[in-house]
This record gives structure tokens, C-alpha cells and sequence, in this order.
């Protein structure tokens, strides 16, 4: 009875996510021809690369966290707060940096597990919650060092928010292409033979071939653009910037989660039917605050990009930043009913924003006409969505 | 105990910290109580601050305004009330006000005049304050002037010129990183409304391995300062905020007693030509040259201002 | 006569002010099928969702096989080979059969990751079993017919070998071929040993299938008798007034 | 087998509102022991009135908003756009005051016809639309006088936000709050008389006496402290505020509407069964769009009170304002997964927020603490409703 | 022999690729009960819904006493004198029984208010008619059992005088003894002249209570025959088979 458009559902292609990529693809061209050139130099691909990693690190989780059906408006300024501690540990109290992250991690978890306990155990709705907590630790990153700039002058740990010296170098990002290459190859084939060992059916080889060349064909892409990104100073070129490798690594444990562990089945069960997922004995209080124990985890790995970016920790560190990275995961196709999203989709929903956003600045557009278009962008993709979803009579 | 409430803008830069500090000490001295609050940059809000320090009590305000047309509704009030106001840093014209202050557009000046010294000619990047922050466009104003005529002449070319939302670091930094990007690099000088969005310029500048061309800030900043020390930071706009605080206190208690205030001078070159009666402090420009002014004066201390500074390029307040 | 496999003891439970459940005892025998009856809000799916650990007792007694339990969590009661189809089905409707079959009981890999292979392959045989045409196991169960949606549901009960079965109106929403082939799935896992309970409307289903039946009216326990000693006017009796069929015995156990 | 609090029940008492009424209570004692007798003073409260008026006015009709399981955080923004628009309008254009208000409306109706449309006509989630206007909107803010302050000199115009002499002066406040204490009372016997000639039970007299006289003596007791507020250079004292009127009249309409009209209804059932509301016939879309029209009247008024209050319109009019509302909202009992909320809870929400507020600064608590005390009270207020439904068994 | 009352002609609705309704057409009169039957997702629910307005027909006519109406939303439908008992009884849970009968369809005083004393009155007489002891009318629905909230959308239905009347599985969670009174219900209708188009699965309420059968299968009409003129497996037959059964005559009415 269902006539299915089968080569894309079989191969399990995302189709969203497909139209996403191509927007964003088209997005690129447009911005270069209209910058006479310069979107698309390997030099602002660095910029952008790197402006989105902070966003983008965290929109990884929120997706999570919005299947789940909750939320956590407190994002900027738990980032905010965990930001200037750690700086201000490293300037004003003499800690080494892997002491006063270690602290900022911690304290970043007590923050979650207050926050997520409420939720999860008291039932208190999360929007509430952190709607509370948006307010307060807002207050508390101010606190932490009563105001001041504090610098962040180590060098190795400046590198972990990109910079000057933050690549990884030419000969680095090589192996690291080569090696993510040969990763999805055999990755690919492992499950093909797998799936012929069960007796299911598989795709011609050339298909799976083409599929997997892909994302293969855009890391050394990537890769190559990196390296030829030389800054005048320097001897060699920068390869591939720090703050984006640990996007990367971010977003790519957490498309694992989703896909192969229980963990990540269970968030998206919740998101599904809460009740259901109780009644057949998913420890859903538990997923919940290892959910937001997770959430602090990255919070902290941006708070930390994001000062050693800086070079400094500021107590505006992150206002407003919990908007960008709905946005971003709400742009992916994450639905805020719950339920369903994808890791990948906030990656190429913080790459829009930030794309748009970089490339406005190119073409001088002054700041009002920036925001409007971004607010206005942020609804297209969505009205998008919808309508997509429509068509594809996948009404929730 | 004569009770003088102060209104505060914001927080956010760290020298409000040190006037509010130099205020309470002076108010002390002079056995008057202090009192504050803080809009948290909202205009809205300051106004109802006023209204609640003045149901608490206090006999004068020291005002630092948010938005300078915004604030009148509870100027006046207080002035129809015998509550005296001192507007502080920030011009609030109004008739009856005292008025104490550095000059937003003087600092203006200072910041692009510094950076002028420096680079007579090239590519400029304007990195103005917030976009809802009236001052923002005080400071540019000060710079235009000062560049207007090397710009009319084709010496200056300003490639870039942005706002920052909420005078934030990061978005100075993300703006400066597509303004180098558009040009090619070719910067020559960057003229920072604060030492906040400066942090931000300066990191994208060290990112692109572009050092030593001058960037201006003001507020004196311990992090500015450093900078400064180290070579990043051409000029921080330093407003001794304790001088400033000290005298704004003095002044309100003044007024409070119905004496006159000391060194007070007529001034009316405010837009609507209002004569107010003011008292200008002058703001100091810290530059390498100059750094000792500041340990001098007891603002920093010597070894936080040189903190990481190499003993060979030490300046010789480092020394 | 052996321990009953299951028996419940002066079992309590209010929301708020409503005493949903109010001092009903009542126990399973293995290869028994207890018929549970009563009017809407009788307290029926109560009582079983404290069985399933869906809801902690308020006050009484839990036995299985004898031995006193205190199952607080869902997964206490699959530990005990309790297993449940709840009124409401319970499937997680974006993810897909498979996941659904297996959820919460997800089958690891040494590397702790999921076994999809494995779980994928398994799931073909249950399904199979109850319904050849059921082959679109990989699409969301959302997008499912009524009927697959039951079947796994059923089919989540059957795959883990439950000792004890609870099923919850299985039948409310299906068409009479699924009806049917529920009732032959019944008997046999009564064949096999397995202790059932099974709530239902339907008074075909209980002089059908159920060996015992027990009914509740607001809450409390009116009787428990066998099958074959009433008739179906004595049983709508106790379900609309609660009046005690005179003359009959109760009955502890339907041997 | 329930055995219900009867009497609360039957002379439908809100416990929980009460309950907010004896914390709100509560509060203001101790912050007027604690600040030296400051708090409670008719100069405070009529501060304390004035500067609630705003955020209350437009948490009115995010009840409402809520209630039909939708939210707009675009609230701040767009009261930025419309108060800018105003008081450029009057400013720079030379409008008169009426024809920049009128033509505030007809831009906000225009806004919320754009941003309710997607939302009702389209089912895009009214959280990613709102969310994109919070952005647009406020470059919107920007763009129109290039962000420039723009003030607003009209005497009478600047009198609708209270300040200097926003007051309605001693005699109108005592005529207004007695034809208050009439009406109401008027209004209880004619209900009375309704019922029994229905012949339906009606409580005792006493009973219904009472709870009509406390509204009456609280507005009695407010017409009294704004009446003995004097400002030190005028001659009379001020009376009622202004700001603090037009938000009771906004109050008591929407009450109206909730309760006495089919509008409202079909909000409340809206939240409570889309799909119900939907099968039963009514208008949905229709509703939601009027819904949204509604608060863009509310919003407009808001900009107006506020830039009148300002004496000025600045683009950052408004930022962060969502928040407070929705903030208010909650905390005055509004569940946010829709159906359930009270205007009346509203107003003491609003009012709890502000004294909260406004008591620290008396007490010289600095900004920091106080950011971080009250996004706790948010959560704690929340935590409470939370454990009363609990309690009352009302799982949603 | 009289116009139709509803004359439903070539009807079809798709979901997506989904054909819920292929090509349908059946009849109904005054004082007649047409039951529909079918397997799980056959489409009668949403053959109904389109009648009763809840969804756009892709294509095909209705009539209405022999007039061609083209019924667009639940209010047209209401208007057209057609009542629907949804299966999911579609009640806002938030409000009480009295909001609920009245939802849509509230009565205005002279100044365009609610008129709540009327309604309160008119509401205790409707739910009187149906249980006695159904009195806490005003607590919102979601407090009320199964039983009284089905009272609820039943009464929603009587209320305003339907000449057609849908009912959608009306018994599916009742209690014997509400099944019974619908069924009381049902034939009292009859007598009025309205016509009955009943959906359930429950076969002897097919037998009980309707003249006349309309069996469907993926969407497709099997056929329409006169209740007395089949037997129970002939019925099922179709249902689960689809095959009509073989020397019985189709019938466009029951007289
Ligand atoms: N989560 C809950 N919160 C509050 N009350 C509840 C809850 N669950 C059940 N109840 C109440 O407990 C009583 C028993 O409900 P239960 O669901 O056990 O009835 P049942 O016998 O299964 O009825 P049905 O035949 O309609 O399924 C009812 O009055 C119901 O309203
Ligand atoms: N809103 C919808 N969107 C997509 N598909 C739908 C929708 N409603 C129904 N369907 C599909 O249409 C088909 C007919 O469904 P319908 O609800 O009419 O069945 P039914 O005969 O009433 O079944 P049941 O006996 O289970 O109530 C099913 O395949 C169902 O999945
Ligand atoms: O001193 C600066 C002040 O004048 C401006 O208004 O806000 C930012 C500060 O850095
Ligand atoms: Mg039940
Ligand atoms: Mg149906």
C-alpha cells in the first residue's frame, strides 16, 4: 500500500540532511561570488571552522537534550560561569590549566546534577529550571571574579582554542584525513560483511562505495584547504584548527552514542513515549542525569575553547549563547516535541548560522539587517522542516 | 547621616568596581552613607533603581546613566524632589544637574588620536561599543573627528567599521577575524571603543600572527594594562575612576549641604546647549611610555601589570 | 499442589484521595489463566501495574514462587520473568520495531555497543511467529496498523521467556482474525507453564480462555471463582453490582 | 471515594493563588523589617507598582499564550521594535502621539499576523518562529532610527508611565476604588440571585461577603497608600499610577475573557486537547491568530506605557524582557505544557519577581547575589507548584 | 422508499502513499443503524471522519437528504445535523463535563457572554438521562473514570438533536453495564428517525443492534448486505478474507 522512495530510505541516506548540506553548499557559493572571492579562501574557512566550534560543541548535546523533550536554556551562562572560574583559577589563584579545568569540570557537574535533579527527580519541567538558572549563574560568573577580565596566558592551553598556533599542521592533518579514510572504508565494509554473515539483504558494493567516499572526499577536502592556509608569518601552514578537531570528536562520539549504545537508545525512547519508555524498565531518572552530566561535560570543553580563544575569561562569556544553540539544533531538523534529531544536523545547522552570520560581515551588511536576516533564516529552514515533514506524511 | 545613593549602569566592565570602591571610601571620610544599585545595563531599570533609592532615602544621586535621554524622567523627578544629581562619566543634560565626568567623545578622541600617533595613514578597523549602548556612538563620534581629515584626504582608509553586541569580547573577535579576512589583512590600525572588545581584537590580530600595529581601548583594565606592558595594546583611555569617584562623592555631599562645589565651571557644549555646572576631569592616555603613571598611582600593581612580560622587551615601568 | 506461582496479598493503593486498589488478594497458579474483571475504574490495571512494578504498593505483600519480593521497578519485575502488555502498548513510536522489541533489555556486543545484527534477526523470527505479512520491521512503529503495533507489543512479552504473564485488554482495539490469534497464543503458554493474567471486557474471551476470574468493583475484590462454576449472568452480577453469586465457592486455585 | 477540601473547593478559592498571596505577604514583611520599615512605605509601593506595570501587562496575555500550548519569546524584542517606531514616529517624523501609537499597533498586529500565521496556518512550533523574531526584531529595533535614542516630550504622552505626574491625584482614587468595592459587590449579589433562581445551592451570605471584601479592602488599602505618597515639590498627592491602572484594566478584561466568553474557552480547551478542539468545531487557526493579535495590542500598550515611562524610546528597549514574563507567568502557576493558568497568578508572579527585586536593592544586595537569588526563587516557586500538584494528585 | 439521509458516493482519502480510503460508497437512512466493520486500520474511521468533517475528502460526493454538500469542517458537519462519538471521545481534559458538552456550540447570554447558568442546567439534565449517579459534573474531565467521561462525549452528541449520529467504537472501553445502555441508547435513536452509522468490532453488537452491514478492507468497500440476510461467519469472512459472501444480495437500505 505505501509506495516508499526506497534507493534513499534503503541506503539510509537523510534526505533533510541532504537538502541541508546542498543549502549550505549553495549558501557558500553565493556569499563567494558576492565577496568577490574571499568566502571560500582557505583563510575563511579557518575563520568560520573555528567561530563555530563553541556553538557547535554544545548544540551537539542539546540535540539530546531536546529529544529527550526538555531543554536547557542555562547553557551560556553555566558556560559563562565554568568560563571565568577556570580562567580566574589559572590567573588570579596560579592553578595549572589541567587543575582548573579539572575544577571547572567539576563544578560544572555539580551545576547539572542540581539542575538535572530537579528535573529528573522532582519533575520540575527543565525549561523552568534553567530558565532559573540562565538568571543565576549569570550572577555567579560575575561573582566568581567580581567582574575582571581574567587573561589566560598559557600557551599550550591558548592553543586548544585555535589561534595563531592552534593547527595541527600539514604533515598532522594528512595522516589524520588518511586515517579517517581508511576508518569509514573499513568501517563500511566490516558491516556489509556482517550483514551478509546474517542473511540480510545488501546494497551493490558501488553504492556503499559512493556513499562512503563522500564524507571521505570532504575530510581531505577540509584537510587540504587547512593546509594551504599559511599565516604570512609563519614557516608552515596551519592544518586543521584544535577547536575544530574537538568539534569533531565531539560530534562524532555523540553520533555513537546515538546509534550504538544503550544510552543513546534510551534518550530517544524517552523523547518517544516517556511513559513507555518507564513501563519497560528504562531507568529514566538515571538517563536523565547522566544526560545532563554529559551536557556539563561539554559545556566545560567549551567554556575552555572558548577562553583559550579569547585568551581571556570575561563574565559576558556566552550571553545569549543558549539562543545559537537551540537555533543550531533546531535548524538540523531536531523536533522540539522530542523524539527525533541528529548529532550531524547541528553540526550543519551551527555551520549555517555561522555562514551566514561570517559571510554578512564580509559584505558589510550592518549589524540591524544581520540580525533580522539570521531570525528570518532560523524560520525558513524550520518552515522548511515542517513542510517536509508534511509532504512526507510524517505528521507527529 | 546625610545618604547619597548611586545608580549604576552596569557591571559588566571591571572598572565600575573601582569607582564604586573610591565613592564609598570618600562618602565615608565625609560621614555620608552609601547606597547602590545596578540596572544590568537595562534603562528601564535604572529608573526604577532611582525610584527605590530614593524611597530609601537618599539626599543626592551620583548617576551613571545607561541612556542618557532615557534617564531624564527620573532626573527630574528627583530635581523637582531638592535631590541634587551628579551625573557621573556620563552626560545627563538636564538644567539643574552637576555634571562630572571624562568626556565620552574626548575619549573618543584620545583613543583615535593615540592610535593616529602611531599610524598617520592606512587601513583603519573601527570596533565601535554596543549597538544599544548610546556611548558607543559618542566614542566614534570623538574618533571621526580627530581621523575626519586624513580620511577626507585618502590617507585613512577605514575597511571596517562594526558594532558589538553587548560589548562582547567574543564578538569583537569573531568581527575583527571577517574584517582581516575581507581585506586581506591589510590592517594598519585598530581603533577599540573598550579594553573589552580590544581583548577581542588583539586575539584575532595575535591569531593572524599581525603584531604591532596600535589598538586602542580605554578603562585601564588590568587585562588592558598587561597588554599594553606587553606590546599588544597601544592605549588604554585610563579614567582614574577613584579620582572620579572621589570627587563625584565630595560633590554630592556638597551639594547635599547647599555649599558650593570646588573647582566647578560652567559647560554647555552638550547637544541641547544646556549650561550645566561641571567638573572635567581629564583623562589620561597609558601608553608603553607612560605606564608608570599607573603603578604610581597606585591603580595596579607593578607585578600584576607585567605579569609574562620578557625582562628584554620590558617596559620601563617593568623595569 | 505446588507454591502459586504468583499471589498477592492485601494490596493497597489511593492517588491522592482515590483508593484505586483497596485490600485485594488474589494468586496464579503455572498454566493458569486468571480472568481479572470489573467496571471502568475497578482498579484493574492498578493492580497489575504494581505487579509490573509501574507503581510501588502502598501497602501488602508480594509472593512469587513462595518467596517474598518487593519489585519497585519495571526491571525488578522482568527480573522475576514478569511480563507485561500494557493497556497502552508502551512502544516508543519513533523508533522502529526492532528497537521496540528489545528496549530497555537491548542485546550488547563485548564491546558494550548494541548488537543490531543479532536483535534485527531475532525480531524477524517473533514476528514471524504471530504474523507472516509483518516484514516492514525497520520503519518507526509510529507509521505502523493497530495490529503490528499489538504484535509487538505481544511480541516484547513473549521473546523473554516470561514465567508470568500479564496482559492488559490485549484484544481492545483488534480486529476478530487478531483476536483469535491472540486467543491461540494463550493457550499455548498455558500449555507451556506460564502463569496468566488477563484483564478483559469481553465475556467470550473469559469463559474461553480463563481458568479463574477475578473481579473488582471500586477497588476492592469481590470474588474469585473458577471459570466453570458460573455462568456469565453471575459474573455480569458481580462486575455491575457486586453481588456474590450465592451458593458458589471460591476458589484458591483452579485445580 | 475522593474526599475533596469542600469549602475551598465550592467558593472556587484558588489555594495555590492564595498560597502566592501569603508568600507575597510574607516577603514584604520581612523586607520591610529587614530594610528599617522602607519597604512597605506608600513611596515604595507605589515604585514597586509602577515598575511591575510593564512585565505585567504583557505576562497577561502570555497566560493566555501558554495556556494554548504555544509561547512567544519575540515579546522583548518586538516591544522594542514598536516602542522605537512610536517614539520615532513622534520624534523625528513629528507625528502627534495618537497617530504614532495607532500606526505602533497596526505594525505589531502586522508582526503577530507574520509570526501567529506561520504558527497556526503553517504549525511551525510557535518557539522556533518567536525564537527567530527575538532576533529580527531586535535588529528590527535597530534599524528603525539607526540606533539612535529617540525621546518622547509629549506631556501627556509621558504621563501614561507614571512618573512626575503620572498619578490620578486623591479624589479620582477614592471614586475608583469605591466604584470597585460597588461593583464587585453588585456583582456578587446578582450572582447569587442567578443561582437560586436556577436553583442551584449558593453558600451561605457571610461566606460570600467575606471573600468579596477582600478584593475590595486590598483596592481600598492601595487607593489609601498611593494617596499619602506626596512628592516633596508638589502640592498633591499622587494617587493611583497611572501604568499601574492601565495594567488592572488589562487584568480585569482578560479575566473577563477567560471566564466569560467563548474566546477564552476555546484557548483553555485549545491547551487541553488540540485535537479535541479541533473535532468539536472550533476554529482553531482563526483563534490562534486572534490570540496573537491580542498580544500584539498588549505588547503595543506595553511599548507605549514604557517608552512614556523612558521619556524616550532606545533600541535595547526591552531586552531580555521574555524572560520576566514568561518568568511571571510560571511562577504564577501557568504549566507550560498548556491548559492550565490564571491571569490573576500572573499579576502576583509579576509582582513576587519585582518586590523580590526591588527589596534586595533596598537591602544593598549587590547585583551578582541578587541575579543568582532570583533565578533560585523562579525554580523554587516552580518546585512548589510542582509538589502541590503532586500532592493534589493532579498528574498532568 | 425515502432520499437517503447520507449518501456517501466514490469517496477516497490518501495519507502520504497510504490509500485509507479507496473508492467507498454507502448509504444511510432515517430510524436506520448501518454498522461499519473491518480489520485494523480498514479505513472506517476515516471514512467517518471526512463525513463528520474532521478531514478534506480527496474526492467523491456526499449528499445529504439527496443534496450535494460539500462539508469542509467539523462545524459544516454539525450544522448538517451530523454528531460524532469520536474513538478517542475528544474531550478537553482540562475542562469540566459542563464546558464539555457545550464546547464549540456555547450558549450566549443577550451581551455575548457565557451563559453558565443555563448550561450548568441543561447539562445536569443530559447526564441524568444517562447515569444517575453522575453528579461532580463540574470537576475537569481528567478526574473522571472511563465510564463518565464516555457519558460525556455520548451526551455531546444527543444534546443537539443529530439526524445523523457516528459512533465510533462507543464501547470499546465500557463496562458491561455501559455497553448496555448504549445499546439502549442506540435503539431509542432508532425509534426517533435518526440514522446511526455505528463502527465496533463486537459482533453481537453488529447482530444487536443494526440493520444493515458495510464491511471494508484496506480501504476498499467489501460490500453493504441487510444484517438479518448474513450469518456471524459470513462476516467475519469478509472481514478477514474480504470475500463477499457468495448468493446473498447487496443492500442500498434495509427496508
Ligand atoms: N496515575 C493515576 N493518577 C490518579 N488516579 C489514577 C491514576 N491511575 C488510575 N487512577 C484512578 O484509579 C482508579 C482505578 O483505575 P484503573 O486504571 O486501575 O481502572 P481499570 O479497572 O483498569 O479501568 P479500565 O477498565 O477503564 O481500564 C480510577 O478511579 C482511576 O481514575
Ligand atoms: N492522520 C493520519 N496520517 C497518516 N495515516 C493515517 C492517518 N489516519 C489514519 N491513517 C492510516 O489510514 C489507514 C486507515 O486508518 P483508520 O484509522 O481509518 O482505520 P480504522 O479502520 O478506523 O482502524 P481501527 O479499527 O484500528 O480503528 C491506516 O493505515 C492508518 O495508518
Ligand atoms: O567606559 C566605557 C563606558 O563609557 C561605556 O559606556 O561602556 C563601556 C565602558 O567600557
Ligand atoms: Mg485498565
Ligand atoms: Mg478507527
Amino acid at each position: 500500500m505505501t509506495s516508499s522512495p526506497s534507493l534513499w530510505r534503503r541506503t539510509g541516506v537523510d534526505l533533510r540532511l541532504l537538502l541541508m548540506g546542498v543549502l549550505l553548499v549553495v549558501m557558500a557559493v553565493v556569499f563567494h561570488v558576492m565577496s568577490g572571492g574571499v568566502f571560500l579562501s582557505p583563510e575563511n574557512l579557518y575563520n568560520i571552522a573555528q567561530q563555530t566550534a563553541v556553538v557547535g560543541i554544545v548544540s551537539t548535546v542539546m540535540v539530546l537534550i531536546i529529544v529527550a523533550r526538555h531543554i536547557d536554556l542555562s547553557v551560556g551562562s553555566v558556560m559563562g560561569f565554568v568560563g571565568v572560574l577556570v580562567a580566574y583559577l589559572q590567573y588570579t589563584s596560579g592553578w595549572s590549566w589541567p587543575a582548573a579545568s579539572l575544577a571547572g569540570l567539576a563544578v560544572a557537574l555539580l551545576v547539572s546534577l542540581y539542575q538535572g535533579g530537579l528535573t529528573a527527580v522532582l519533575g520540575v519541567p527543565s525549561f523552568v529550571v534553567t530558565l532559573g538558572g540562565l538568571m543565576s549563574f549569570r550572577g555567579a560568573a560575575f561573582l566568581v571574579a567580581d567582574g575582571k577580565t581574567q587573561p589566560v596566558n598559557d600557551e599550550f592551553f591558548q592553543r586548544l582554542g585555535g589561534g595563531y598556533d592552534g593547527g595541527i599542521g600539514t604533515t598532522a592533518s594528512w595522516v589524520l584525513a588518511a586515517v579517517v579514510g581508511v576508518v569509514l572504508f573499513a568501517r563500511m565494509l566490516q558491516k556489509r560483511r556482517a550483514r551478509q554473515r546474517h542473511e540480510m539483504p545488501v546494497e551493490p558494493l558501488w553504492i556503499e562505495l559512493l556513499l562512503t567516499a563522500v564524507p571521505v572526499v570532504i575530510v581531505c577536502a577540509f584537510a587540504a584547504a587547512m593546509n594551504s592556509y599559511q599565516i604570512a608569518s609563519k614557516t608552515e601552514p596551519q592544518g586543521m584548527p584544535i577547536p575544530v578537531l574537538i568539534w569533531a570528536a565531539v560530534a562524532v562520539t555523540l553520533s555513537f552514542i546515538v546509534h550504538r549504545t544503550r544510552f543513546g537508545r534510551y534518550v530517544f525512547a524517552m523523547g518517544g513515549n516517556p511513559d513507555a519508555a518507564a513501563l519497560v524498565g528504562i531507568p529514566v531518572k538515571r538517563v536523565t542525569l547522566m544526560l545532563f552530566a554529559l551536557l556539563a561535560v561539554l559545556v566545560t570543553i567549551a567554556a575552555i575553547v572558548s577562553i583559550a580563544r579569547l585568551n581571556a575569561g570575561t563574565n559576558s562569556l556566552g550571553t545569549g549563547m543558549e539562543l545559537y544553540v537551540i537555533a543550531a539544533a533546531v535548524i538540523g531538523g531536531t523536533a522540539l516535541a522530542g523524539g527525533s534529531g541528529s548529532i550531524l544536523g547541528s553540526v550543519l545547522g551551527a555551520l549555517i548560522m555561522q555562514s551566514l552570520d561570517s559571510g554578512m560581515l564580509l559584505l558589510d551588511v550592518p549589524i540591524g539587517k544581520r540580525m533580522v536576516i539570521i531570525g528570518q533564516v532560523l524560520i525558513i529552514a524550520v518552515v522548511f522542516d515542517v513542510l517536509y515533514r508534511k509532504r512526507f506524511g510524517e505528521t507527529s | 547621616q546625610t545618604v547619597v545613593g548611586v545608580s549604576w549602569s552596569n557591571f559588566q566592565e571591571e572598572r565600575w568596581k573601582t569607582d564604586e570602591a573610591a565613592i564609598k571610601a570618600q562618602l565615608e571620610k565625609l560621614g555620608a552613607k552609601y547606597i547602590s544599585a545596578d540596572a544590568g545595563g537595562s534603562p528601564e531599570k535604572q529608573l526604577g533603581d532611582i525610584d527605590g533609592l530614593m524611597s530609601k532615602g537618599a539626599k543626592a544621586l551620583i548617576v551613571l546613566a545607561m541612556d542618557k535621554d532615557a534617564i531624564l524622567p527620573a532626573v527630574n523627578k528627583a530635581l523637582k524632589q531638592k535631590v541634587p544629581v551628579v551625573a557621573y562619566d556620563r552626560l545627563i543634560e538636564a538644567p539643574g544637574v552637576f555634571y562630572i565626568t571624562f568626556d565620552n567623545v574626548e575619549v573618543g578622541r584620545m583613543q583615535a588620536r593615540a592610535v593616529y600617533k602611531v599610524q598617520p595613514k592606512g587601513n583603519y578597523v573601527m570596533i565601535k561599543g554596543s549597538p544599544t549602548d548610546p556611548n558607543a556612538n559618542f566614542l566614534r563620534a570623538g574618533q571621526q573627528e580627530v581621523i575626519d581629515e586624513a580620511v577626507k584626504k585618502g590617507d585613512i582608509k577605514i575597511v571596517g567599521d562594526e558594532y558589538t553586541e553587548g560589548w562582547k569580547p567574543e564578538v569583537a573577535q569573531k568581527n575583527m577575524e571577517q574584517i582581516l579576512t575581507k581585506v586581506g589583512n591589510k590592517v594598519d590600525a585598530v581603533v577599540a571603543a573598550n579594553d573589552g572588545t580590544a581583548g577581542g581584537a588583539v586575539a584575532a590580530l595575535t591569531a593572524k600572527g599581525i603584531r604591532g600595529i596600535p589598538v586602542s581601548g580605554q578603562d585601564a583594565d588590568f587585562a588592558a594594562l598587561n597588554r599594553v606592558a606587553l606590546g599588544t595594546q597601544t592605549v588604554t583611555v585610563w579614567k582614574d575612576s577613584r579620582e572620579l569617584g572621589r570627587e563625584a562623592a565630595s560633590a554630592a555631599v556638597a551639594l547635599v549641604q547647599g555649599k558650593p562645589v570646588e573647582k566647578a565651571a560652567e559647560w554647555s557644549a552638550g547637544e541641547k546647549k544646556i549650561p550645566l555646572s561641571s567638573r572635567l576631569l581629564t583623562p589620561v592616555p597609558i601608553t608603553r611610555d607612560n605606564l608608570d603613571v599607573v603603578v604610581k598611582a597606585g591603580w595596579i600593581k607593578k607585578d600584576e601589570l607585567c605579569k609574562g612580560v620578557p625582562a628584554d622587551k620590558a617596559p620601563a615601568a617593568c623595569k | 499442589m505446588n507454591a502459586p506461582l504468583v499471589e498477592l496479598r492485601n494490596i493497597r493503593k489511593a492517588f491522592g484521595g482515590v483508593k484505586a486498589v483497596d485490600d485485594v488478594s488474589v494468586n496464579l497458579y503455572p498454566g493458569e489463566v486468571v480472568a481479572l474483571l470489573g467496571h471502568n475504574g475497578a482498579g484493574k490495571s492498578t493492580l497489575m501495574k504494581m505487579l509490573a512494578g509501574a507503581y510501588p504498593i502502598d501497602s501488602g505483600d508480594t509472593l512469587i514462587a513462595g518467596e517474598k519480593v518487593n519489585i519497585r521497578t519495571p526491571s525488578e519485575a522482568q527480573a522475576q520473568g514478569i511480563e507485561t502488555i500494557y493497556q497502552t502498548l508502551a512502544l516508543a513510536d519513533n523508533l522502529d520495531s526492532v528497537a521496540n522489541l528489545f528496549l530497555g533489555r537491548e542485546k550488547l556486543t563485548p564491546w558494550r555497543t548494541l548488537d543490531d545484527h543479532f536483535m534485527e534477526g531475532q525480531a524477524r523470527k517473533v514476528f514471524q511467529r504471530l504474523n507472516k505479512n509483518f516484514t516492514n520491521i525497520r520503519v518507526p512503529v509510529r507509521r505502523l496498523s493497530g495490529g503490528q503495533r499489538q504484535v509487538v507489543a505481544i511480541s516484547r512479552a513473549l521473546y523473554f521467556n516470561a514465567r508470568i504473564l500479564i496482559m492488559d485488554e490485549p484484544c481492545a482495539a483488534l480486529g476478530p482474525e487478531e483476536t483469535a490469534m491472540v486467543g491461540a497464543l494463550v493457550k499455548q503458554l498455558k500449555a507451556d507453564g506460564v502463569g496468566i493474567f488477563l484483564i478483559t471486557h469481553d465475556m467470550p474471551d473469559v469463559f474461553g480462555l480463563s481458568d479463574r476470574l477475578a473481579v473488582m468493583k471500586n477497588g476492592k475484590l469481590v470474588g474469585t471463582y473458577r471459570t466453570a462454576d458460573v455462568t456469565e449472568d453471575e459474573v455480569l452480577g458481580m462486575i455491575i453490582a457486586g453481588k456474590r453469586p450465592e451458593g458458589k465457592a471460591q476458589a484458591e486455585h483452579s485445580a
